[in-house]
């Protein structure tokens, strides 16, 4: 049966049939897709739709963190989650929708926040991360720990109707977030989609687009977004590509002599270098109209 | 971004250039910050550059692709300025 | 309660409090919304997105048609199902998810295929269509239906590694399918996902681009793309819009003197019009490697 | 579309110009036909002009807003075409 040396069972060939029948995919690349592992951080807006998508794609193992539970709140827009799931951890209600789609790939889930002292050998463990988090010091945590574990990073935004896409520490030359941004916004230049808003479709546009950066990269199919950002502004209906720098040499955390490295990285203080703690901790106050 | 230029995505300005010479983007950001801002100043500069999280482009490209504050721009050209969100 | 008199209770204030607390949106906008009704014809891979993050932004009154069941073969991409609805009716399998994510709005199904004898009094029943189908009769059906009942219809289309995406019969002078294509392809240039393969993901962008539009559309926020098209290469990351011609007065579906009408259409043979049936009748082969 | 040019999405071209004149998209049409192309003609154009089901752009406009057939283009304009898709 396995002529072809590709690894898949009926049942996978069955179920991923119309990605393998592709010509510009097969049975190789859904081959190299079903033997990788993706981290999403995040099972919120952005990792709603990253998460069903990849394990609908056949991941071969899907890492889910997130330690906040689900609230009526987030459903018009985290759709992996339902109403029965409120009050569930939403790694858990992220879980749970993955498994029911693909009961073939493994569904690992992490309970708790992305910290200093656990991010280097969590992401050691996945063969790409996708960033679906909603804070600065937790995007700069990732990438740092992408940069020290050598790992390609699709990051992706979304606030308001506007939403940011691209691949962080990809290949010989792709930048880390570092390399854009040393120095990091003032807490009052970042917004969360908590106390903004948002509208629900546009995360789900910016993670499905992860998603599909995540099986190019897992697959070797098509061109990563490295070195190029999507802008991407929902309400006119612009999507535009833009050329990014190179990795910086000076960068300290993915540079020639990086001083952010897997030894040093826990005890970096995000929170001091953002200025903001990574969680919301105080819940939203009930909307009153 | 928009907040801090009365709300406008877009601005298309004609900016007078000194000495009869090329305008860099110092100068440009410069001009825009003294007669289009209508919000802080300090959301859109920290000292002569743009303020940390802003992404400045010229035509599609990373200014750091072309010289950051001493890219010339001419008649015609782009300046972006993208604020990297976070949100998710 | 109810002093500006947007009609929503507090339950629905709470679920859509992001979107409602969003600047360019606000709480008449999401009145809009959950006063709106979209039909969507097509719960496969466009349709499941659409239909996911339609229902949850809180549109009032869903339809689904489709008359095929779940296959395996279809979760790769078709996420609203699930191996659980595996031979379920696909538009009530999409009911039952939509209904999970928000038991507020009305969900109804219609489990025939559109046909010229039904469409135009079906597409009556809703604001806004979302062509989510998959094959070229049935296109040129819901644009002739949608010029004949006067809706406007959110379009896209996926195969391979590409998409598609325009807004019909819109205002003044948006074109409907027939002014850009007065003639049909011949059936050998009208591929299908069953028999040329896609990327599961492709369909999620565009379906997800869809509910974007029909949100528009519904919530009066934005600038649909009407008398734009945006091309989607998924494989290289590219997207580009380009603008679109007018509606033409000599269309025979919208124009100044049309022969397509609500009296007409009904024995129009759309099969004859394409030289092929609109439903896919052989089962495709299972996939032999 | 790119099956019917060997494969390549995108393809330049120096079109030579007869009569010293302006080169028309029917005439850049033809010549891609005769010179570029290497799968079957009748997949890319019907008599004169292009088959039904592909739309004809001159720099991402509508072909129908510049004169289709007639539409003059000139050194650095692109001409594209686009099939329309159908699955979903
Ligand atoms: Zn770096
Ligand atoms: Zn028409």
């Amino acid at each position: 049966w396995d002529g072809l040396q590709h690894g898949l069972d009926k049942d996978q060939i069955a179920r991923y049939s119309r990605q393998i029948i592709l010509h510009s995919f097969g049975v190789q690349a859904q081959a190299r897709l079903c033997r990788g592992s993706v981290l999403i951080v995040g099972a919120g807006g952005l990792g709603s739709p990253a998460a069903l998508y990849l394990a609908a794609a056949g991941v071969g193992r899907v890492g889910i963190v997130d330690r906040d539970t689900v609230e009526l709140s987030n459903i018009h827009r985290q759709v992996i989650h339902k109403e029965a799931t409120v009050g569930m951890h939403k790694a858990l209600s992220a879980a749970e929708a993955c498994r029911a789609l693909n009961s073939s790939i493994q569904v690992e889930t992490h309970l708790e926040a992305l910290t200093p002292a656990n991010a280097v050998q969590l992401v050691r463990q996945y063969d790409v991360v996708v960033d679906a988090s909603d804070n600065a010091p937790t995007r700069y945590l990732i990438s740092d720990a992408c940069c020290a574990a050598g790992r390609s990073l699709v990051s992706g935004a979304a606030i308001g109707t506007d939403g940011q896409l691209t691949v962080y520490c990809h290949g010989e030359d792709g930048p880390c977030y570092r390399c854009l941004f040393p120095e990091a916004p003032a807490a009052g230049n970042c917004a969360r989609c908590v106390d903004a808003g948002v509208l629900g479709v546009v995360p789900g546009v910016i993670g499905t687009l992860q998603a599909l950066e995540a099986v190019k990269l897992l697959s070797g199919v098509g061109d990563p977004l490295s070195r190029r950002l999507l802008v991407v502004d929902c309400a006119a209906g612009r999507f535009h590509s833009v050329k990014l720098r190179a990795r910086s040499p000076n960068c300290v955390a993915c540079g020639a002599a990086p001083s952010i490295t897997t030894a040093s990285l826990p005890s970096y203080d995000y929170a001091a270098f953002t200025g903001q703690a990574a969680a919301n901790d105080a819940a939203p106050q009930p909307l009153q109209l | 971004m928009e907040l801090l230029f009365g709300n406008q995505k877009t601005v298309e300005a004609d900016i007078p250039v000194s000495n009869g010479g090329q305008l860099t983007v110092a100068e440009a950001m410069a001009w825009a910050r003294d007669n289009l801002l209508t919000e802080r100043p300090e959301l859109f500069m920290k000292g002569s550059s743009v303020r940390p999280g802003v992404l400045v482009l010229v035509n599609d490209t990373d200014w750091e692709l072309c010289g950051e504050l001493e890219a010339e721009v001419a008649e015609g050209d782009r300046v972006t300025f993208i604020s990297t969100l976070h949100g998710g």
